[in-house]
Formats: structure tokens, C-alpha cells, sequence
């Protein structure tokens, strides 16, 4: 599964994408920010608020307890700021 | 019609020729074009860099685009939206819109920017003399934004 | 700060340029230019042609100019408005009004072409294919400059 | 005295700009009108229907019975149809 972050927390979690094998118990958005948060300080840290975070699920807006599944696109990151 | 999101720099007369020229159909052309400007929030601002989600960035922009087409009877549209380092009085954004009748490209031009300026997929990180940092969504241009969501009001006269 | 009366053309990107510039003040620039329409009252036209009154156009220009800059924070204005012989598809008026905040800047370039469309003091000649006729005054765009003189209004917002 | 005539007025005057030495009596534009109309069926044509005429004086806009001059600049032109 592909996941993409930007902005603060691009920088929080030290990457812009990376890949990811999908524990078979995940099943939705919050499901995959828990097991993010597992991976380390840097995304327990990154994900302590999640008021603050903006999901895309293939590109389209999401909420946290939208489906996902192995081959979708899931983008993390805080609200827009406009142009 | 048209939306790009580029890294480049765009020329607004070559941009506004290209739409209407040889076209004797359109009588109004209403155009905004925003730069930086060296404050935000109080605070001089020595440069600022936009990042955005490709791909989905496009996708916003045409959608938005075409709600606007749907609204107002557009001869002609275009939205040219800057991402990456941008200095004080760099042009960032460019909205485009012609019509045969003045109010429909006006309003258009005014939904568009609205939308652009508070709801495009960005995020702004500036820099100052006390550093960087990411900025916040403001509150008052969610509401700039939000009064076209409203059934009626000058939003729709067009359509009226 | 700049209204011009001229038979010339424009280039519309060299305009606004000089405008803006050098300057980071600037946060929004917003534009209308008209073009000639092939089409009015219903009645293909070949041509039409502007005459004006030289000395009272300019200072009926630069007075509608003053107020929009004293009614909105502007940075820069600019008028231009040609006369003359236009065929459909020529380039007809520029307004560009400049300020901090895109809101000033697009409500005052609306005012301004409102009253240009509607006020300005020119009279038009078209040719049809049934030979020249003089435009009389329209209803309808009275009703788009008057809305501007009630004391309440969106005209009034960036004062409130 | 300079009497400027625009768009149709000037046509059916048949000048654009001329010079009048203003008889005494005249004192205001609707003075003005009524001896221009004196002047020969072209300007009694002109000027049939003082409804349709708007005025300026030196670049004013002003009514009928509005003071003139000698030395003023007076502009006889119909409605202005905008830009």
C-alpha cells in the first residue's frame, strides 16, 4: 500500500511516500494510523493528534473510518491552507 | 477548460490571448491574479514555498472548475495555480474566466479565486526571520468561500 | 492613478506589469477587459464605432477612478477605453485595480466597469448588414451601475 | 461661444464643433436651443425633441436652464449609451 504525507507531517515522519505491507487486520483509515503509530517515535509523535490530520483515499477525501485495501493510494496530511 | 499546476512562472496576456483570440463570441474577460505579498499575519515574510499532492491537486481544480462552468455561462476558463519556493511579489495564482455577458465572468472569476484561496489542496509553509512554519486555515476566507455554498444570494443571479 | 481615452490597443500583460512590478504590497490584482461582441440586440454587427467627448471623458473617468480609491484600500488602478472604429473581437476597455486584499480589489474593478458600461460617456455607432444605427441608453445595466449608490450592499463591504 | 454636438446631434447639425457669437437675450441652454433652431431647418430637425438632448457646460453636465456665457464650452449630445 502506498501512503503519501505532506507538509508538517511529511517532515515529522521523515518521508514523503512510502510502501507498506498491510497487516491483514487493517481495515480502515484509524486502523492504519494505529499501526503507524506503533512503528516508532517519529509517527507516534506524528499522529498524537489526529483532529489535526486530513486523509485521501485514492485521491479523494476520506474519513478516518473509510475502507482501505491493499493498491489504494492513502495520503496523510493537516488541513489545506489554500492557495 | 484549462488547469495547470506548475512550478513555472506564467505570462497573463499571453495567457488571456490564447483564450480569446480570433473569437468575436466573447464580450467580457475577468481575470485575478494574486502575488506574495511580503507580510502574512503581521509578520514580513521573506519567501514561501507551496506544496501540494499531485494528482489530486488537478482533479480539485478541474472539479471546481467545472462547477463553476456548470453555474455561469462560460465562453472560456482558466486556472493556473504556482507551487514550490516563491519570493515577495512572485505571482502564485492566475483565474481566468470570459463570458459573453460581464456578471457571468465577473462572478465566476470571484467564485474561483474564493475556492482557490481557502480550499485548493496546499499547504503554505513561510519563512520569516524567526524561521519557518507551516500556516493555519484561516477562518475568515473559509467564509469568503462558504457564502456560494448558500442557495441564494449573488452567487446565483446568473442562473436567476 | 491612470486613466487613458486612446484609439490604440492594448497589451494587457505590459499593463498590468507596469502595475505591479518591483512591488510586494500587492496581494491580488484583479482584471475585466471587453471585447466586441459580433452579436448585439440580437443583430450580427460588422463594426462599431465609439465617439466621446475628449477632456470630459478623462475627467469623468478620473473622478470614477477617485471614488473607487476612496472607497477601497487600492494599490493601484488603472482605466483605458478606446474609441474609434472596433471591429467584433477587438479589445474595447481595461480596468485593473490592485490592493492588499483580493476583495477590494475584485469589488472595485466590478464597480468600475459597471459604471464604464453603463455611464461612461461614449455613444456607439453600429453597422449591421441594414446599415449604421446609433445604441440607444439600456435598462438593464442602469439596474448593475445603480446598485452601487444604496448605502448597504456588498459595495460597502470592505468599509464596514 | 464653442457648442460642441456628439453622435446623431452632430450628424444632423452637420458639424462637430462651432463658434456662435450669442445673441444678448441668451442667457441659458434652453435660450440657446430655441435660437439655434432659428438657424435653419437642419438644426430645427436637430433639436425637435429637447427630451432626447443631454448637456454640458464645461464639461459639466447641466440642465436646461442652466447659466451660459460667453467663453463657456457648451456640449449638446444625446443620452451617453456607456462604454
Amino acid at each position: 500500500m502506498k501512503i503519501l504525507y505532506f507538509a508538517w507531517l511529511r517532515q515529522r515522519v521523515g518521508a514523503g511516500e512510502e510502501t507498506v505491507d498491510l497487516p491483514e487486520d487493517v481495515r480502515n483509515v484509524a486502523g492504519l494510523i494505529d499501526w503507524l503509530k506503533t512503528r516508532g517515535p517519529k509517527y507516534e509523535e506524528a499522529f498524537r493528534d489526529t483532529s489535526a490530520i486530513r486523509v485521501a483515499v485514492n485521491q479523494e477525501f476520506a474519513n478516518l473510518d473509510a475502507a482501505i485495501a491493499t493498491g489504494d493510494e492513502i495520503a496523510l496530511f493537516p488541513p489545506m491552507t489554500g492557495g | 477548460m484549462s488547469v495547470r499546476v506548475q512550478r513555472e512562472d506564467f505570462d497573463i496576456g499571453a495567457e488571456i490571448a490564447a483564450l480569446t483570440d480570433g473569437r468575436t463570441d466573447i464580450g467580457g474577460v475577468a481575470t485575478f491574479m494574486g502575488l506574495v505579498r511580503d507580510v502574512a499575519g503581521g509578520e514580513k515574510i521573506a519567501a514561501m514555498t507551496l506544496e501540494h499532492y499531485p494528482g489530486m491537486t488537478e482533479k480539485m481544480l478541474g472539479g471546481i472548475e467545472a462547477e463553476a462552468r456548470a453555474r455561469w455561462p462560460l465562453d472560456a476558463t482558466l486556472i493556473i495555480h504556482r507551487y514550490g519556493r516563491l519570493a515577495p511579489g512572485d505571482r502564485i495564482v492566475l483565474v481566468v474566466t470570459a463570458s459573453a455577458h460581464r456578471t457571468a465572468a465577473i462572478e465566476s472569476c470571484e467564485f474561483l479565486i474564493d475556492w482557490l484561496k481557502t480550499r485548493a489542496p496546499f499547504w503554505k509553509l513561510e519563512e520569516t526571520g524567526a524561521g519557518t512554519q507551516w500556516v493555519a486555515a484561516r477562518e475568515s476566507d473559509d467564509h469568503a468561500a462558504a457564502r456560494w455554498d448558500e442557495p441564494s444570494g449573488s452567487a446565483n443571479k446568473a442562473a436567476e
